[in-house]
Parts: C-alpha cells; structure tokens; sequence
C-alpha cells in the first residue's frame, strides 16, 4: 500500500509540472489558436532567471517575482513580433513558428545563462513528511498548493473579472468579442503575458525539486502537449486533468511495468484514450456544420 | 508563365539541371556530403509533403519511418546476415505496414489530435530503438554494413550524391505524377474539404492512409539512404527533433510544394554548415531565420517566390 | 417510378430531436423541394439522405434498394451528389480540377499507374479534363478553367459546387439553398441550370429560403418545422394549407405569399 | 520584395564563402580541429570541453605556440547528432585542412567520426567513454577518459572489498547511462556481484523515486549503482534519501563534477563514485605526480571560467597536450608522424591519470587512473584504503 501511495505522489508533483505547461498551452490556443511549442521555455525561464538574479544577490522572492516578469514580457514579445505578424498563415507554419522561438529563446539563454545544471533551495525545507509509509517532499506540496492556486485563481480571473471575462469572450468567440467592443489583440497579447507567467511560476516551483538548466524546455513543451490532447485541447479543466493523469501513468508505469518503457507507457495510453475519445477526455465536442 | 511555373516538368528539369551543375563547382568531398544530405533529407521532406502538402494532414512523428529504414539496413545485415539490397526493401515494407496498421486508427483523428497521436507513434520507434540494444545498439548506436555493388563498397561522398540525388529525382518524378492523377486530386481535394471529397465519392480514409503510406515509404528509403551512407546510426535519427526538422523543411519550403520541400531540405541542412561560424550564437540565428522566413514568406519559399514571380510577369 | 423514399427518418442530438418520424418520396426525374424556418432540420435532413449522419430511426431506399448508414462516398457510388449551404469548394485547386474531383468514380484510381505517370493515366486525365471542360460550359463557367477556385464571385461559385456533383453523373442531385447569396439576375440563371439538369433525367432535392425560387421550380414542396413535417405536396396545395402559412410564413409571410398568389 | 530570390543567392553566397575561407586562421599555423556537442542533450559535457581546449590553446600561443607556430583552433557543435558530427568531420578534414583532431563529446558521435579520419589518415583522438572507440584498435582513433567498464570495475572492486555482493542498479537510459550500465551487466559475474533489481529513468526525467521504491523493496539489496550524467543523479540521489534508503549508494564518474554535490545537497553524503583525481587535487599526497598537474588544470579553469571544475574538460585537456606534445616530439605537423608518436606517448601525466600509449592499447590507462572518492561534509573525500 505504502508503494501506491509513492507513485502517487511522485505522479502527482510530476502530473502537476504537466498541467501547469499544459494550461499555459490552453490559455494561448484558446485565445489564438496556436500550439505554442515555446511554451516549455517559459518554464526554463522561471527557473534559470530566478536562479540566475539570485545568484547576482538579489533576495530569493524578489528574483523571483522578476523571472515571472521576464518570461510574461518574453510572452508579449512572442505574440506582438512572430504571432501577430505572421496571422494568416497555416496552423503548421505557427507551430513551425513558434519551435523557432523556442530554439531562438534558448539560445539567448545558452549565451546569456551558462550550460550547467541549477537549483533553487526548496522553500521550506528537505525534509520528507512521512505519510502511511511512503515519503512526500514539502517543496512537492508547495508545486501542487501552486498548481490548485493558479487554477483557481485563472477560474476568478476569467468568471469574475471584467478583463478575465474578455479574454474568455476572445476566446470563445473572436468575431463576436470584437464587435462587443473587445480589443481582441490586446486580448491575446494578454494571455500570452499570462501564458508566460504561468510557465515562470511552474519553473520556479519545481526548480527546488526537478533542477533546471537552459535545455529543460523542449520535453516540457512536448509533455505539456501530450497533457493537454489527453485532456482535449482548449478545456483549462481538461489540461489540468490530462496533466495529473499524465504524471501518474508515468510513475505507475516506471513503478509497475518497465521504467525503461514508461514515456512510452503514457503515449500507448494517450493514443488509446484518442482512439475512443477522438477530442480528448473532456474536449469540446461539437458536430460539423456543412 | 503561371503555366509554365507550376508544370511538373519546369520542377523537374530544373532538380536535374541542379544535381548534374553542382559538381562543375564543388571543390571537394565535404560538398558533395552536405549536398547528398540534402538529397537525403529532401527525399523524406517529398514523401511528407504528399502526406501533409496534397492530402492537409499532419504528422510530428514522422523520423519513426526514417528509423525503421535506417536501423533495417543495420540490423538486417549485422544480425542476420541478410543482403543490404534485401533489407532496403525490408525496411520499406515494415515501414509500409506499420503505417497501414496504426495509420487506420490514428488518421481518424484530425488537427493537433493527429499531431499527438504521430507524435507519440514517432517517440515510441525511437524508444524502441534505444532501448533494445542487444539488437540496436542503443543510444550508443550501431555500424552499418556499407552497401555493396558488384563487390564495390558504396561510400564515397561522390557516389552517394549521384545515387541520392537519382533517388531523388525519381521520387520528384513520382510525387509530380502522383499530384496530377485522380489519387493526386483526390488527395489535395480532402485537405480542402473532406466532407465535399467524400460525397465526390473520395473514399476519405482510404486516401488518408494511402498518403500516409506513401510518405512512410519515402521516409524509410531515405533513412536506409542515410544508414548505409554514414555506416553509422544512432535512434535520434528517429526522434521528436528530426521529425520537427521534416516538418520545418516542408512548411519553410512550402507546404503542398514538392519543388518547395527539396529547397526546405536544402535551407534546413546547410544552415548549420553556414552558422557554424556563429558558434555560440549559431541557435539564436537559427531560430531567428526560421521564424523570420516563416513570418514573411508565409505560404513557404518557393509557392511565395512564385507568386511574386507571376505577378511581375506581363 | 420512385428513386427516393425516406421512411420514418428521425436522428437526435443529445436531447434535441432535429428531425423525427419524417417520410417522404420522390418521383424520378420530378424536382422536390424542401423548406421550413430556420432550425427546421433541412440540412439534418440532407446529412441524413447523403450519408454524413446515420438516422436513429427509419430507413433511406435509393431505387429501390436500403442505403441506410451507407458512408458518403459509398451513396456517391451508387448515385447521390450534392451541394452545400455553406460552400464547400475545393479553394486549394483550380476551377476545372474542382470538376474532376467529381470525376473521381469515373477514373482509374490505382496507385502505381498514377506515380509512374503511365500513358494510360495521361490519357485519362486528358479525357477527365475534356468531359470536365463540358461540364463547366453546361453550368457556363468555361471562361475561367485554370483559374484557383477561389478567385470566383459567390454566385459562380455555387455554380461550379453544381458543376462539380453533376462530373458525378448522378441520379439524385441534392441543392442545398442553392440560390443563398445569389442576386435576382444570378437566381433566374440558376432557376433554368436547374431545370436543364432536370430535364437531363436527373431527380433534384433541394432546400431554399427563396419562396419564389421553390415555388416557380418544385414538383412537390416537403414543409418541416421543428424537425417534424408540417404538409407535402404541390407548391399550390402547400402554399395554401393554412398550417403552413400560419407556423411557418407567419403574418408577414401569409401577406407575401399572397401577393405570389394574386 | 524580392526577398526569395535574394535569399536564395545569398544562402549560397555565404555557404561557399563561409566554408571555403574556414575561419581565420594564417597558412602557417597548425590547425587542430574539434567537433564538440555545445549544444544538445550533452552540453553538459561539451561544453567544460569546449571551454578547456579555448583556454589552452590560447595559453600555449601566448607562450609561443608549437614548433614556433600558433595553433588554430576549429571548433564545430554537432549538437550531439552523429550524422552532424560527420558532416563537420568531413568539413575539418577537407576544407579546414586539420593536422588532428581533438573532441567527439559523446560515443555516437565519436564512432560516427572515426572511419572519417581513419580513411583520411588524420589522428582522432575522441573524449567520449565508452570501449568500442578504441576496440579494436583503428590506427588513428585515440581517446583519453577512462572507458566506462573500467567504471564499473572500480566500483565493484570496492563492493567486493566491503562484501557487498547484492545490488540494484538505476541508470539513465541515455547514450552514457546505457553503456554502462551494460558494460557493468556484463562484468557482474566476474566480481561475484548479483543484480538483483535493474531500473531505468529518462535523461530529464525529474522524479525516480517510483523506480527507487522498486529497488527499496526488493529484499538483501546491499547496494545500489545509479550510472548516468547531468540532472539525473542529482534527482536520484535526492530520491534515494527522501525514501530513506539506507544502504551505499554508489554514482559513476558522470558526475564528476561539483556541481553534482551542490545539486544533490546534504542527500549526497556518503555516495561513492569513481573519478579522477583531478576532483580532490588538493587532497592529493604531495608526492602524488598528478597533483601538480590536476591542481594547476582545476585552478586555471575555475579561475577563467567561474564553474567548478569537471573531469570533461579534464578530459579535453589530455587530448590536447597528449597531441600538442607528439608533435613536439614527431617535430612536425605531418598527421602520419603525429599519429606514430600520439601512439608512443608513455608517462604522460594528465587529469585523468598517468597514459601509457601502444599500438594495441590507444587509451593507455590502468584502473589506477580512478580513485574512489566519498562524499563528505559537502566535499569529495579520497579513500586511501579501498582499492
């Protein structure tokens, strides 16, 4: 029972790194429709500029309220000089686009960081509580109590705030937000800054426990990604679910069947889960109109 | 001029004329390599074109093919001693019926959901591949035996740009032909609506998995190509980051351009050789040119050269 | 003789019935319309008959024969073309190949012969071309072949959806509001494209808003309201059941269809 | 708008331009190539390489150069892709010209390289691990880190010695991870040691402790071995303490750098690992002849770099002056003659141990070049005693 409850919560704080990416792949595909491939980076970006500006002596939550800054600036300036100038192009050549920016991001950040690999110390300790037998880090406690604050804080921020309210608008429908008066730009350019913001928190949230370095971006976005299509693109729930499911395929995988195979593991379980649910678990399911 | 511009023979002719000119000016070896890598890489950018150009669907797994081609000139000869020749073939036909298989299932799927789904088809060969090293040599990699003609061992740069760029032009040829036939149709039609190319009496599925074979075939034929030109192969060949570069060069070329997949495999495998010299800012500017071509040249190189082509033309 | 029957079709969605317990048949060679207020159920209707829904209930015979749940491309063989509301062109292609995409039952569609580019396929595409060419004369769009779809006007456009469903050379021609967005010049051409097409033998089923398109062209008039049928009949008999002009035309409509009356 | 157009023409203008001219080196120098994987999943080792082999080529031109010619350095970033690595082989040898090669990062890349300048008769002297580099022996293909099996000599050599038979092992499944992992499989036998749970993780995964609480409840495992590079020991280490795992954990010579012990934290005291000296040259005894060598390298390097010294830029270091000083001997820059002396080099006392050159071994190092070091009060500890 003890072995249950560790591979639960090692998928878990795993899953939670997951939704987290994945929900910042929501945010922007709802509101533009593109698969930011980029978004991986923002992660690299909270923790490596967090560390980074720490290391430069700045005080710890100081820095990190900056890294979150950088990358949702960094966010803005992915929208407003790839996205928005090249509107119009296919759905494949924005995801081109954006891998650009992703190898482009991380190249600025091999010059400008170093290649080596990094951490943050965890925010309240190291020392594992013991729960029925299995063993939980606090900073793993920290990543899902900030996981569940940035959900529920993306919920009021989009049902009860008049600017969240539009950027939802934007998203459901763009045509309709605009004649409603919505700067439906402004908009997007919002939700990539918040895109960004949620990748830097996520990346400074698990940097005490997963280590950072300039290249952890790429298998973030591909997770986040795979994330995101099992719970059905577009649906915040559904990304957050597809996440946590995501994290503990894995760890039961490694843990019960082969650890060598486990990445493989969860792909067999996403296919399968398309397969029968062709939208993801909860996507939007709506009928062609011809 | 559009007429002549878009003729299967103008894309032909000029390939041919390409291929035959560039030794007139190569100074060495190392040229006639980089120019076989082209060759190499273009002739899995056609096949995925077919798939993803003329037929509109996506695939982000695609290196898994590649793989498959590559590892079955290694495995086959190395393990079981099987010819070479034999094993191309092999290697196509496992290709061809692994993409049969999985591509029924998988290709109901539409959009970012057949992007996953490829995705995670491609991720698994790749698993495979350097996981099961008692037969692949995991991540290390393996030797490949080198191909032999007549008891010639085929490796010279030279030899292997004459016979990639034939592959090459054949597989040109084939696409070309393959667009301008009632499968070709049938194909660019369901990109443009399914429902419409269905009730045209397009068997919509059957066509998806025809590309989607066609374009694993391709992909297997150039990784064994490579394997057998490099006597060397690793499982990155078959990963998440080759396949994403056989997508770039289709989309950077010109998605639904054949001629525009062979210039995006040109760009996508001489840009490292040209930004070599950045050293450590070789990625930035790769990631800049890449997305600064994608922004501009929207529609990919050679359909957004030949527009302005046209439109200056009387 | 009857080439179409539709049998107690119902289809629902979710909790919403959008067509229920609806029969119809229709005459080879006749032109039926269908009409109602928006929500009605026509296109379900259409989805139903051309094989992109399968009917919870009821059956669809085709000469005869139960084509019920067939798949679309498999009622395109055995002689269903139609056209959408929403057009459905073929924009990547240019304006003749959209017409030999309606060729495609016709053609050889092997794989190997079509790479390797073999004469006969040469052939072929020359013959699909020359009968495609045909086609848009008939629909009068011969002027434009090889220019993109896209550059068409709506109303050519419309035109070439018919062209491309006639290159099938069906038996049934369903129109969805085939004249939506036309304007009165391009609505009288298309009444008299419709009825050659009907004089040629082939059976039409469309839907229309235009009343005065249904009601100058239509053999028979089906009225749906609420996915339920309303009255079937002639355009006379229908245009003067009182249901219909009460649920349907409404006050506003019942005047309207009396100035078309007098 | 021309755009196109212009950017065709000039692709091809700066292809050839850039890659006929190779860099800006004068005819007179001698030029060295390296192909080094900068960028990529093993930047971590690639780049303290690429560091060193800048840091001294520049020292050695300030004080002279060789044979009274300054070195030119060609450095090219495969990005840890084979078939790249060829290419920019290919490149060195043809275009650049290079009298010898330094570099190959990872073992792929290293074994795509070799038939490339075993046919070019140009020496190749690779810093990637693994035995297949250099057996069977191609005359022209050296390389200077201890071979991965050696790794897991030494480390059952020391488990044997505290009678510690039954162990579980965890290991990456990257390049470095797999090869020795199944190097030290196939060696088990000989050292009486039993491998009673075999477990695996993904190069950036960043939790194992499914994986460990596997080994952790296999009864009689006295050990546990965790061959890999970069983040992941750090994690598993890490792992390895939260679950409260009490018996010897042993890392391999990929962690080899301080940065592991800084990653891993307090969960690192009392690991194990195989290394070099060069990461306790301080500790060595005064009469250790590789003291003065591996203090001057670690000083030198952590001063112009800021990073903690590692045993890959170790590693680059060797390569470089095993090179450097057969060309000194062979008086001359003719890859023929620097080839036939790189192979007598005896009693060169590098970073990663003392090599000994011949024409049947192109290494040249014994199991003495690996100390076992433990990890101590947040610093590594040489053991004297287990050998």
């Amino acid at each position: 029972m003890a072995e249950v409850l560790q591979f639960c919560f090692s998928g878990l704080t795993v899953g939670a790194v997951y939704a987290l990416v994945a929900l910042g792949f929501t945010i922007i595909y709802n509101a533009s429709d593109v698969v930011n491939f980029a978004q991986g980076e923002f992660v690299m970006l909270g923790g490596m500029v967090t560390v980074a500006l720490a290391a430069a002596g700045m005080p710890l939550p100081v820095a990190a309220v900056a890294a979150v800054g950088v990358a949702a600036v960094v966010g803005v300036a992915l929208h407003r000089l790839a996205i928005e100038p090249a509107r119009g192009a296919s759905p494949v050549g924005l995801i081109i686009i954006t891998i650009g920016a992703s190898i482009f991001i991380r190249g600025i950040a091999q010059v400008v960081f170093d290649k080596q690999f990094h951490k943050l110390p965890a925010f309240s300790g190291d020392t594992p509580f013991a729960v029925l037998g299995a063993t939980i880090l606090p900073q793993s406690l920290w990543v899902l109590g900030g996981t569940a604050a940035i959900v529920v804080g993306l919920h009021v921020f989009f049902e009860r705030t008049l600017i969240g309210k539009a950027v939802a608008a934007t998203a459901a429908n763009r045509l309709a937000a605009r004649l409603a008066g919505i700067n439906t730009t402004s908009m997007m350019t919002l939700s990539f800054a918040l895109a960004g913001a949620i990748g830097a928190v996520a990346g400074i949230l698990v940097t005490p426990i997963t280590l950072t370095s300039y290249n952890v971006g790429t298998l973030l976005a591909l997770k986040g990604f795979a994330a995101g299509m099992l719970g059905g693109i577009g649906n915040p729930l559904g990304a957050v679910l597809g996440g946590l499911m995501l994290g503990l395929i894995e760890a039961f995988g490694a843990g019960y069947l082969s650890s060598a195979y486990k990445d493989g593991i969860a792909f067999v379980v996403i296919l399968v889960v398309l397969f029968a649910f062709p939208r993801g678990l909860i996507g939007k399911r709506s009928a062609e109109r011809v | 001029m559009r007429a002549l511009l878009s003729s299967r023979w103008t894309t032909l002719g000029l390939l041919c004329l390409v291929i035959a000119a560039l030794p007139l000016v190569f100074p060495s070896g190392y040229y006639y390599r980089v120019a076989a890598l082209v060759w190499i890489s273009a002739i899995a950018a056609v096949g995925l074109n077919i798939f993803m150009g003329y037929a509109g669907q996506v695939s982000l797994g695609h290196a898994g093919f590649f793989g498959i081609g590559a590892y079955a000139v290694a495995i086959g000869p190395a393990r079981f001693g099987l010819n070479s020749w034999l094993c191309i073939f092999l290697g196509v036909f496992l290709s061809a019926a692994l993409a049969w298989l999985v591509g029924r299932p998988i290709l109901r799927l539409r959009g970012h959901y057949l992007a996953i789904a490829t995705l995670g088809l491609g991720f698994l060969i790749a698993l495979v591949l350097a996981n099961e090293a008692r037969w692949t040599g995991g991540p290390d990699g393996t030797a490949v035996p080198r191909l032999t003609i007549a008891g010639a061992r085929l490796m010279e740069p030279v030899t292997w740009y004459w016979i990639s760029g034939g592959l090459l032009t054949l597989g040109t040829a084939l696409a070309l032909n393959l667009e301008n036939s009632a499968v070709g149709r049938a194909l660019r039609a369901l990109h443009d609506s399914e429902i419409a190319a269905a009730l045209a009496g397009i068997d919509v599925a059957r066509h998806k998995l025809r590309a989607f074979v066609i374009a694993a075939v391709y992909a297997s034929l150039a990784g064994s190509a490579l394997a057998l030109f490099d006597g060397f192969i690793t499982p990155d060949a078959a990963g998440f980051l080759r396949s994403i570069e056989l997508v770039a060069m289709v989309v950077v070329g010109g998605i639904g351009s054949t001629a525009g997949s062979i210039v995006g495999a040109g760009l996508l495998v001489t840009l490292p050789q040209i930004l070599a010299v950045f050293v450590e800012y070789e990625q930035i500017a790769l990631g800049l040119i890449i997305m600064v071509v994608m922004i501009f040249l929207r529609r990919g190189i050679v359909p957004s050269a030949r527009r302005l082509i046209v439109r200056r033309a009387p | 003789m009857t080439l179409l029957v539709a049998e107690t079709l119902g289809i629902h969605f979710g909790g919403v019935q959008a067509v229920d317990d609806v029969s119809f048949a229709v005459e080879t060679g006749r032109i039926f319309s269908i009409i109602g207020p928006n929500g009605a159920g026509k296109t379900t209707l259409f989805n139903l008959i051309s094989g992109i829904y399968r009917p919870n209930t009821g059956r669809i015979l085709l000469a005869g024969e139960d084509v019920t749940g067939l798949p679309p491309h498999r009622l395109a063989a055995k002689g269903i073309a139609r056209t959408f509301q929403n057009l459905q062109v073929f924009y990547g292609m240019t304006v003749i190949e959209n017409v030999m995409v309606g060729r495609h039952l016709r053609e050889e569609r092997r794989l190997v012969p079509a790479m390797l580019g073999l004469p006969s396929v040469t052939r072929q595409n020359r013959a699909t071309r020359k009968k495609a060419h045909e086609i848009l004369a008939f629909v009068g769009l011969d002027e434009r072949i090889d220019e993109p779809a896209g550059a068409l006007s709506y109303g050519d456009l419309r035109r070439l959806e018919i062209g491309r469903a006639l290159a099938l050379e069906p038996k049934l021609l369903l129109l969805d509001e085939p004249a939506a967005g036309c304007n009165p010049v391009e609505t009288a051409e298309l009444i008299g494209l419709v009825r050659n097409i009907a004089e040629q033998g082939v059976t039409i089923v469309l839907v229309e808003h235009d009343m005065r398109f249904v009601m100058q062209i239509s053999d028979r008039v089906l009225v749906l309201d609420g996915g339920r049928m309303l009255a079937e009949g002639s355009p006379e008999a229908v245009r003067q059941n009182p249901e219909v002009v009460a649920a349907y035309l409404g006050r506003h409509g019942a005047r309207e269809a009396g100035y078309a009356r007098g | 708008m021309k755009t196109p157009i212009r950017l065709v023409s000039l692709l091809a203008a700066a292809f050839v331009a850039v890659t006929a001219s190779g860099g800006h080196a004068v005819a007179q120098d001698i030029k060295i190539g390296t192909v080094l994987s900068a960028t990529g999943p093993a930047s971590f080792l690639g780049s303290p390489e690429e560091k060193t082999l800048r840091l001294y080529v520049d020292k050695i031109n300030a004080a002279g150069g060789v044979l009274g010619k300054k070195i030119a350095l060609v450095v090219y970033d495969d990005g840890a892709d084979p078939t790249k690595a060829r290419t920019f082989a290919t490149r060195l040898i043809e275009v650049d010209k290079v009298t010898a090669m330094v570099g190959g990062t990872t073992t792929g890349t290293s074994l795509a390289m070799a038939p490339i300048f075993e046919d070019a008769h140009i020496p190749f002297i690779s810093l990637a691990g693994a035995v297949e580099i250099i057996e069977p022996v191609r005359k022209y293909v050296f390389k200077t880190p201890q071979t991965d099996r050696m790794a897991c000599e030494k480390i059952f050599g020391d488990l044997k010695a505290r009678k510690l038979t039954k162990i579980g092992m965890i290991s990456g499944t990257d390049a470095f991870g797999k090869s020795m992992h199944d190097q030290c499989l196939k060696i088990a036998g000989k050292y009486g040691i039993s491998i009673l749970a075999d477990e695996s993780y993904g190069a950036q995964d960043s939790d194992m402790t499914p994986q460990l609480t596997n080994i952790k409840n296999k009864p009689g495992i006295q050990a546990v071995v965790n061959p890999g590079f970069g983040q992941g020991p750090a994690i598993v280490t890490r792992n390895y303490r939260q679950l409260g795992i009490t018996v010897p954990l042993y890392e391999s010579h990929g962690v080899a750098s301080k940065s592991y012990i800084k990653l891993a934290g307090p969960a690192a005291e009392g690991v194990r690992l195989p290394a070099d000296a060069l990461l306790v040259a301080e500790q060595l005894p005064k009469n250790d002849p590789q003291r003065a060598v591996d203090v001057a390298y670690k000083q030198t390097y952590e001063k112009a770099t800021g990073e903690p010294v590692s045993t890959f830029g170790g590693h680059a270091y060797d390569g470089l002056f095993i090179l450097v000083n057969a060309m000194k001997r062979a008086r001359s820059t003719d890859p023929a003659k620097v080839r036939d002396e790189i192979e007598k080099t005896k009693h060169f006392i590098g970073t990663d141990g003392i090599f000994n050159m011949s024409p049947t071994d192109h290494l040249g190092l014994n199991l003495a070049a690996f100390r076992m070091l433990e990890i101590r009060n947040g610093d590594w500890k040489l053991l004297q005693a287990a050998r």
